[in-house]
């Protein structure tokens, strides 16, 4: 039995020309006596002055401890109401109502009584949320893997007061990085050849008394959650077991199957080397007289040619040179990667004498003859008398540890979600087909790098071609397992220097995670929500449609009873598994089907004879909700007969929603969500493409009703389709109306 | 020229060449600096009448392609008016290499019968003889350095340009200008030529 | 009544011998939706187990005023109930209602969970057991010191608060990931609204989303958490003191709206005077009390200074409902005394103007990229559709000219590495709204590195863009007063001069800071901030990036400012 | 007019022939504007674009060595020129010589010869360098009141070379940059006149090509000749004696190629100025030696 006891008041604000276009005193009727609020209170304005003071009082006074604000949008003024105690629920009757219709108009009056009556149901169903745990477990980090990025990471966090487990599968810290006799500049004047400087890093790691380091050993499994990761150290000579808060995996990279240079002659002779090769060459002290280094350019060999091949490739044929200033070096390339401050490096070899020489490689025999496609000579010329030939090589991330065999589930784990060759525009409409026949690309060899004991199988999510990459651009470290950040090359091809930055970024966002599990709040993108979802078993079928679907793989279940069990601090709050539930028992304290369910019952369905349509529109609050938002502020005339309610992501939208609203006589339904697909934009992976899943299931329901099939839509909208909304708002209301009233009409 | 102009590279690609014209010809040092992106031939302004331009002629130098450069009809169209150098990204002098190279093929027995270097041989002549450019004669020599015939025809063509000149007081009648030191301008000019070759 | 059919298609990976239980259970189904379609308003459904309390008793009876609804729902439970007790195979019936423990903690599995696809390993004794359960008991003594040495505040220190100059999504980025870490920091802004170089932007690579999808969650971000405090129109004129202890000077411009504006745009009604519209490159014309723009953050007005001493002036003063137009307002100075200093100035694209050989200033029709992100931008000039500025004309010929500015010596000496990548988007734009339309890119190398690549693969695709390996030597305006592009193509050595609809410069990055960076910070020859222990650069204001390594890098300075304000001395 | 500073003067070879009225204007306009000038004494020729293949790259050298010598005697360290091709080579030769201990000694070892000698105190400018920098616009704009050019619309061509070569290094003067160049518009306004909008400002003539190979080049000059015309101009105004002589002579074998009529007058600025300073036609502003007579600027001109 909840024990919150509800002490609701509305403050029906007037400012902002809302009065001017509404009659305040029927939305106050609706308010106290239709919904039954206790009290309501008026102001020009309450995010200001004494209409704010008025508030503050009430809330702090704890006679109020949930305040409908009857106003602006909850995206304005957010931070004048943050510190108030208590809950503070939004009605936006300003920016989608005021903004949107025409003033003192019969609809529009009846839209913003609506948009109350919602809000007060709102309050009525829904209570503050308790945190699911008053302290974290462990606040201790794990750092898999000993290479460079490890290590720097393991030494920043150490240097942020937090304490490091260091796991390395070799006998020996230091990983690529220690083989290189010189590394690529890293910082101004960007050019320069470094020192390798691994054995400091090494050396501070084993004396930082904040680090304990493992060698030889790898991680037997992985259960748990953020806060409460729950370990296995298996090495050769004992098993142990530790408990972490977050973990962080640099486990770098590692060679390509050189079998596929054959092409480019390796194997052909002994002086037909790899980059890597090479560079034992160079610190021996082992210099060419004349050498050809191809940067590499083949996309199916290696995941993709990347700008670190080429800063390779220069910083081999400098070495060369600086030995010995009468070695002509020649670099062969199809595009010259050397981006940004690498353009000094590039300058640098230049001056040098390297000679840059643009061409494809059509041969490369046993003599060493490179036979080049000299673009710019439109030519081909075979180079002769070479000393060595070295090709570049891509980096494979180590997403999987190659040394244990792969686990039986989690396969599809390991395929590129992204299909990295579908043309990216549709033109006149079409849909293009992929540019290359193999969509789905090979599946990665080996085993998982932490064993994850998680329902959705045991490996950390890649993205195309195996890195274990966040598919944000503005958010390069959100991961998909809450709490498990990846930093170097295993997400993506990385110079040493750049390896150490995301070391830095990877740790901050550890410890953050930290910080936020052991406050029992979300991280991103909901950061700081203490709600979480609560699972009624009673009803609960054991279906496995919310731990099948929870895009963070947060819900196990229970080994012996099949019930779906919650990791809450591995859960970012999306709601899409209450929106997968077919009995709909899965529910957040402030947001869940009951509460939604009697704000769409609380909208007043005008009979059929008021000829007034009514239009549920579920919008996600992060995209759409803005677009409509500023859809106001640039005063867009919108279909009057909407109702709209914010959803945290549209995988939260439950069928139970849809029936609730054909019964209650809405005519027509839409669901707005992001872009979902091979570049989805959901912010939670794969809301909008869960919707329009189980959307296209409530056609036949619709027929079995007869009802026509139109009447809920799902439509894409992103944040920048502040025009766009209005019309397909619009046109919407149009079909509806053609359609005719709802037959259900009570 | 300082060094001695190394023969053809035994293969493609050979740098002797290049690291010569790097060590031997004015702004050379910085051509590998080319990162071949088109400024210069694309801004020239008589770039079609050259067959390779001057980008192309920088990789025909790189590939070791000493003959090919050398006789190369670019050397002869250059007007020299700097729009490749002012606008070169990576600030190659392309004028002075090309103007450079030019010069090396004049004196290799590169150049083209009837072409710039019998010009420039004429006017050379002119200025080391009188310490002054004959605005006659030069043309003149130049125009029969194609034969006799050819010079004939050349000099109708441009008589009428000469009759205005004259008429214009633009054209001066009788010897040619002349420098009062003639003596020490040769002197000087044979003493500069020596230290030159003594340079090897 | 909806009837369940829709539910028989289960989740794809339940095995065969399901389709006796599937029936049974789309019958529990029907029963349970059945009782929950005759709901009224009034009380919650059913009683919620807490997953992770203590174990939940079968639901009990609601108290007294249970009206007509509770019964119907009572009843359809315990049918839901009923018809899974006679399942087979499946829990009985009060078992089902049993509530379940932290299921993780008593009975994982040793090796990785085997049998069928969608039901976890059934718990063998775990000798494992005991060594989680002491691992677990130590770890948690252990936490509560931990906290205090990582969540902590170091003592010895004059400010713990952490400044970032510059409220684009590097400068956000650092705020929100330092707050969100526990520290204070003051956000300052230049302009009116956060969101910089990237709230201008149409869309980013590789994905083609609007950036303002990601600003929308920062701002969230900002908005509940009040360790951030934002101050706008603000810049710093100079830095003095060292690590943990920084005097910064800031000087304030006025908006002359004095206070908290809600955005309720009476002012904009109130006068017709127009400004160029800053947010769209001055391209379009605004009126002179406006919001920065649709997405601007904070949502505040701001009236432009050619109003102060214009006869609209009063009218202005009268029109705002909170009285908080105020043409008194000048420049305010103050002090900040922080720990650490997040410069996050970003970048400015470099001025086409001094790139005289492609008459930037001669032609309408020949802009630089930050433009043609306006153009293409719903929010932009034309509302989205390619136009040529000369004449509105759609422009179905465009050259996109790489390197302008950039890999220079007479110009910008690096790669702004953007550049490449940016024409790439500008190519999908002008192909994706005119089908007919041809787009040649004039490039020296195309670096579209790593995953960028795919996003060039994907754009090469189509076969009316061209890639032509040349820098264009010069831009003359043609006769028709259209720009033809003059140069060499390299590939093929034919000189060419080429007439276009519109041309886009992709003129490079210059550093914000690069000619007027305040006294007190550290740069490298370009301009691009250095790190010096106590003042970091984020983003663009420390070298050409993109935005995932700006923001990469704005977490990285996060990090480093506050090991900086904790290390103190 | 007081005198402000004087500079050696040095005229080159075209001033003796092809290029007479550039000469007599600059010794004409330059002294009323505070400009003293005496001739380098017994001055050579320069070696110009081509001279440099004839001879080898001391000897071509030698040719500036021995005028800077001359020069060097007569005291005053800066020297002028009018001439783009003597300005290239004499600046460049004498910045090579001052930048380079080596060169400057194969040098005086060379001069030696001739018992001359050159320790490289000189520094060389351009007439239109000492116009901006020296002298300034409103020093010429109050010298032109005499004669406004009311009415006459000049377009002013400022071709290659003479802003071209040193562009950007400070040894060039920067009086302007070289792509997009406003001097010559300026002296134009100055003078009274109009300076049209030009699109071949900065074109390339042909230069010694077009004396050597004139087909290969007319179509360059025919841009140039079109140009002035669609912008309405009554003169071309050009620096460059090279230029001058080219643009003039070739006009009817344009004519013939393309079937134009062009009869386009082609000055020098500092002739534009002495007719603005009211000076005399013929003496002072050479207008007699134009091979296409500008008749409307000869209307303005004193007799």
């Amino acid at each position: 039995m909840s024990e919150f006891e509800r002490k609701p008041c509305v403050y029906l604000c007037e400012g902002c020309g809302i009065k001017d276009a509404l009659d305040i005193d029927d939305l106050e009727r609706v308010a106290t006596m239709e919904m039954g609020v206790p009290e309501a209170k008026r102001s020009d304005s309450f995010c200001a002055g004494d209409g704010y003071e008025t508030l503050k009082k009430d809330m702090e006074s704890g006679d109020v401890n949930q305040a409908i604000i009857v106003g602006c949008s909850p995206r304005v003024m957010a931070e004048q109401f943050r510190e108030l105690p208590g809950q503070v629920i939004r009605a936006n009757i300003r920016e989608q109502v005021v903004w949107t219709q025409p003033p003192n108009d019969e609809d529009t009056q009846m839209m913003a009584a609506d948009n109350i009556r919602m809000a007060a149901a709102q309050a009525q169903n829904s209570e503050p949320p308790q945190a699911y745990w008053d302290a974290a477990s462990s606040l201790k980090l794990l750092v898999v893997g000993g290479g460079v990025s490890g290590l720097s990471a393991a030494r920043e966090a150490s240097k942020t007061g937090c304490e490091v487990v260091l796991v390395e599968k070799s006998d020996a810290l230091g990983g690529w990085a220690a083989k290189w006799s010189k590394t690529i500049p890293g910082a101004a004047p960007y050019t320069g050849l470094q020192e390798n400087g691994i054995a400091d890093l090494i050396k501070e790691v084993e004396e930082d008394k904040n680090i304990t380091v493992h060698t030889n050993t790898i991680i037997g499994q992985t259960e748990g959650m953020p806060g409460k990761f729950t370990t296995q150290l298996v090495n050769g000579k004992g098993d142990s077991w530790d408990v972490f808060g977050s973990i962080i995996v640099a486990t770098g990279w590692r060679e390509m199957d050189t079998a596929k240079l054959e092409h480019l002659g390796y194997g052909k002779s002994d002086d037909i080397v790899t980059d890597i090769q090479f560079e034992q060459r160079l610190a021996d002290g082992n210099i060419p007289k004349t050498a050809a280094i191809i940067i590499n350019p083949d996309k199916e060999i290696q995941p993709f040619s990347s700008g670190v091949s080429t800063k390779v490739a220069i910083k081999q044929a400098l070495q060369i040179m600086q030995a010995d200033p009468d070695a002509m070096v020649y670099v062969i390339y199809e595009e010259l990667r050397a981006h940004g401050t690498a353009e000094s490096f590039y300058r640098e070899a230049q001056e040098a004498g390297v000679v840059f020489q643009k061409g494809e490689v059509k041969s490369v025999d046993g003599d060493l003859t490179v036979t080049v496609h000299d673009d710019l000579l439109g030519a081909n010329i075979p180079m002769t008398g070479l000393d060595v030939v070295v090709i570049t090589t891509g980096m494979i991330p180590n997403s999987t540890n190659i040394d244990i065999e792969a686990a039986e589930k989690g396969e599809d784990q390991l395929k590129d979600d992204i299909r990295p060759n579908l043309p990216l525009i549709t033109i006149n409409g079409e849909e293009p087909e992929a540019a290359s026949d193999d969509d789905d690309g090979d599946v990665m060899p080996g085993g998982p790098i932490l064993n994850l004991q998680y329902r959705q199988g045991p490996h950390i999510p890649v993205l195309a071609n195996g890195f274990a990459d966040s598919h944000y651009i503005c958010f390069p470290y959100e991961t998909r397992r809450t709490g498990i950040y990846t930093c170097g090359p295993v997400r993506r091809p990385m110079t040493i220097a750049e390896a150490k930055e995301d070391a830095q970024g990877a740790v901050l966002k550890a410890i953050q995670a930290m910080r936020m599990s052991n406050q029992a709040e979300a991280v991103h993108p909901r950061v700081g929500d203490l709600s979480y979802p609560e699972f009624g078993l009673n009803i609960c079928t054991k279906c496995r449609r919310c731990t099948v679907e929870c895009p963070f793989g947060a819900i196990d279940e229970d080994p012996e009873t099949d019930y779906p069990v919650l990791n809450p601090s591995r859960c970012r709050r999306c709601g899409t598994c209450m929106g997968a539930c077919p009995v709909s028992t899965i529910s957040f304290k402030n947001y869940n089907p009951q509460m939604v369910s009697e704000m769409i019952s609380a909208v007043e369905i005008p009979d059929e004879f008021d000829e007034k349509p009514r239009i549920l529109v579920m919008a996600c609050e992060n995209d759409a909700i803005p677009a409509l938002d500023m859809a106001g502020i640039n005063r867009r005339q919108i279909n009057k007969y909407m109702r709209v309610i914010p959803v945290r992501c549209l995988g939260s939208v439950t069928l139970l929603w849809v029936k609730t609203a054909l019964e209650k006589g809405y005519d027509g339904i839409m669901l707005m969500g992001c872009k979902s697909g091979d570049d989805y934009q959901c912010h939670f992976v794969k809301g909008s493409a869960m919707a329009q899943e189980r959307m296209s299931k409530v056609g036949e329901t619709l027929q079995s009703m007869m009802m026509e099939e139109e009447r809920v839509a799902v439509t894409e909208i992103a944040i920048s389709d502040t025009r766009k909304i209005a019309d397909t708002l619009n046109s919407f209301g149009e079909t509806i109306e053609g359609l005719g009233l709802n037959p259900f009409k009570m | 020229m300082t060094a001695p102009l190394p023969e053809v590279a035994s293969r493609k690609y050979d740098l002797t060449f290049a690291r010569w014209v790097r060590d031997n010809v004015e702004g050379g040092d910085k051509m590998n600096m080319c990162m071949q992106c088109g400024t210069c031939s694309g801004s020239c302004p008589i770039g079609p009448e050259m067959d390779n331009g001057p980008r192309k002629t920088f990789m025909m130098v790189r590939a070791g392609m000493r003959e090919e450069v050398l006789s190369s009809s670019t050397l002869w169209n250059c007007t020299s008016c700097y729009r490749c150098t002012v606008r070169c990204p990576r600030g190659i002098k392309v004028t002075a290499i090309i103007q450079g190279l030019a010069q090396v093929a004049a004196k290799e027995g590169y150049a083209p019968k009837g072409e710039n270097a019998s010009f420039a041989n004429a006017f050379w002549w002119s200025a080391s003889t009188f310490g002054k450019t004959d605005e006659r004669l030069v043309p003149t020599l130049y125009y029969f350095s194609a034969g006799f015939m050819e010079g004939i025809r050349k000099s109708l063509d441009n008589l009428k340009i000469a009759i205005n000149m004259l008429k214009a007081g633009r054209m001066h009648i009788g010897m040619p200008h002349t420098i009062k030191d003639k003596k020490g301008l040769k002197a000087i000019l044979a003493k500069a030529a020596e230290i030159e070759k003594a340079k090897g | 009544m909806v009837d369940d059919k829709n539910k028989s298609d289960k989740p794809d990976e339940v095995d065969e011998e399901e389709d006796e239980f599937a029936a049974f259970e789309r019958e529990a189904k029907a029963a349970a939706a059945a009782a929950a379609a005759k709901m009224a308003e009034g009380k919650k459904a059913a009683e919620t187990a807490q997953a992770s309390a203590s174990p939940a008793a079968v639901v009990e009876e609601d108290d007294e005023e249970e009206d007509e609804f509770a019964a119907f729902e009572r009843e359809a439970r315990e049918a839901a109930a009923a018809a899974q007790a006679n399942m087979g195979g499946g829990a009985s019936g009060s078992e089902a209602a049993a509530s379940t423990s932290q299921a993780s903690e008593a009975a994982a599995g040793e090796e990785a969970p085997a049998g069928d696809d969608d039901k976890q390993a059934a718990p063998v004794s775990d000798a494992n057991a005991e060594a989680k359960a002491k691992a677990l008991e130590k770890s948690e003594k252990a936490a509560k010191k931990q906290a205090k040495a990582l969540f902590s505040d170091n003592v010895g220190v004059a400010s713990q608060t952490i400044l970032v100059v510059g409220g684009g999504i590097a400068g956000v980025t650092a705020a929100t990931e330092a707050a969100e870490t526990g520290y204070d920091v003051i956000l300052l802004e230049k302009g009116p609204a956060l969101g910089g170089r990237v709230t201008r932007l149409n869309r980013y690579f590789p994905k083609l989303c609007n950036p303002n999808c990601g600003l929308e969650i920062n701002y969230q971000r900002i908005r509940k958490n009040p360790r951030i405090k934002v101050m706008t129109m603000c810049e710093v004129a100079g830095v003095s003191g060292d690590k943990g202890n920084y005097t910064v000077s800031v000087s304030k411009q006025p908006t002359y709206v004095n206070g908290m504006c809600d955005g309720c745009g009476k002012c904009a009604d109130a006068t017709d005077a127009k400004v160029p519209n800053d947010y769209n490159y001055g391209m379009d014309k605004i009126s002179a009390a406006h919001l920065p723009h649709e997405h601007a953050y904070p949502m505040a007005y701001v009236v432009d200074p050619s109003i102060k001493g214009s006869d609209d002036e009063e009218k202005l003063v009268a029109a705002c409902p909170k009285g908080l137009i105020d043409f008194g307002q000048e420049t305010e100075n103050f002090d900040l005394n922080v720990g650490a200093i997040i410069w996050a100035t970003g970048w400015q694209p470099y001025d086409a103007s001094k790139i005289e050989v492609y008459s930037y200033d001669y032609s309408p029709d020949i802009i630089n990229n930050v433009e043609m992100e306006r153009l293409a931008n719903h929010d932009g000039p034309t509302g989205g559709e390619v136009k040529r500025p000369s004449n509105g004309e759609p422009a179905k010929k465009v050259a996109l000219i790489q390197c302008a500015g950039s890999r220079d010596q007479n110009h910008l000496a690096y790669c702004s590495m953007i550049c490449c990548l940016a024409s790439l988007k500008h190519a999908a734009y002008v192909r994706e709204q005119y089908p007919d339309s041809t787009v040649d890119i004039y490039y020296i190398d195309i670096r579209a590195h790593d995953k960028m690549s795919n996003f060039y693969e994907r754009i090469r695709y189509d076969e009316n863009v061209n890639f032509i390996k040349s820098k264009p030597g010069h831009i003359d305006i043609g006769e028709d007063g259209r720009p033809v592009l003059c140069g060499e193509r390299t590939i093929d050595r034919e000189i060419y001069r080429e007439p276009y609809d519109l041309v886009v410069l992709a003129t490079g990055m210059e550093a914000s800071l690069a000619n007027n960076a305040p006294e007190g910070v550290k740069q490298d020859e370009y301009g691009f901030v250095i790190d010096d222990g106590g003042q970091f650069a984020a983003g663009t204001a420390g070298g050409p990036f993109d935005v995932a390594l700006s923001t990469q890098s704005a977490t990285a300075a996060a990090l480093k400012a506050i090991q900086a304000v904790r290390a103190g001395k | 007019m007081t005198e402000k500073k004087t500079f050696t003067y040095y005229p080159g070879c075209s001033s003796q022939g092809s290029g007479r009225h550039l000469d007599e204007s600059i010794r004409a306009v330059m002294p009323e504007l505070g400009i003293g000038m005496v001739d380098i004494e017994d001055w050579n020729c320069c070696g110009a674009s081509v001279g440099q293949i004839g001879g080898g790259p001391l000897s071509n050298l030698a040719l500036t060595g021995r005028n800077m010598a001359q020069a060097e005697k007569q005291g005053n360290k800066d020297v002028i020129t009018g001439c783009a091709a003597c300005y290239l080579n004499t600046h460049g030769g004498n910045e090579k010589i001052k930048a380079d201990e080596q060169k400057k000694a194969d040098i005086n070892e060379a001069l030696g010869a001739a018992g001359l000698s050159y320790n490289g105190e000189l520094q060389v400018h351009h007439a239109m360098e000492v116009l901006v920098n020296e002298v300034g616009m409103d020093n010429i704009a109050d010298r032109a009141k005499a004669n406004p050019l009311k009415g006459l619309k000049v377009a002013g061509w400022v071709g290659c070379q003479t802003v071209r070569p040193f562009a950007g290094t400070d040894s060039g003067g920067n009086y302007d940059t070289y792509e997009d160049p406003d001097f010559l518009d300026d002296i134009t306004e100055a003078c009274g006149a109009e300076a049209v909008a030009y699109d071949s400002k900065t074109n390339c003539c042909g230069g010694s090509v077009a004396v050597m190979k004139p087909e290969k080049t007319l179509h360059l000059m025919e841009k140039i000749l079109n140009s002035a015309k669609q912008a309405g101009a009554d003169v071309i105004s050009t620096p460059c004696p090279l230029c001058q002589t080219n643009l003039e002579m070739y006009q009817d074998s344009i004519n013939k190629k393309f079937g134009t009529d062009y009869n386009f007058p082609v000055v020098f600025p500092t002739q534009l100025m002495a007719v603005a300073f009211g000076m005399e036609a013929k003496k002072d502003a050479g207008l007699h030696r134009q091979t296409i007579r500008a008749e409307k600027l000869e209307k303005m001109a004193k007799k």
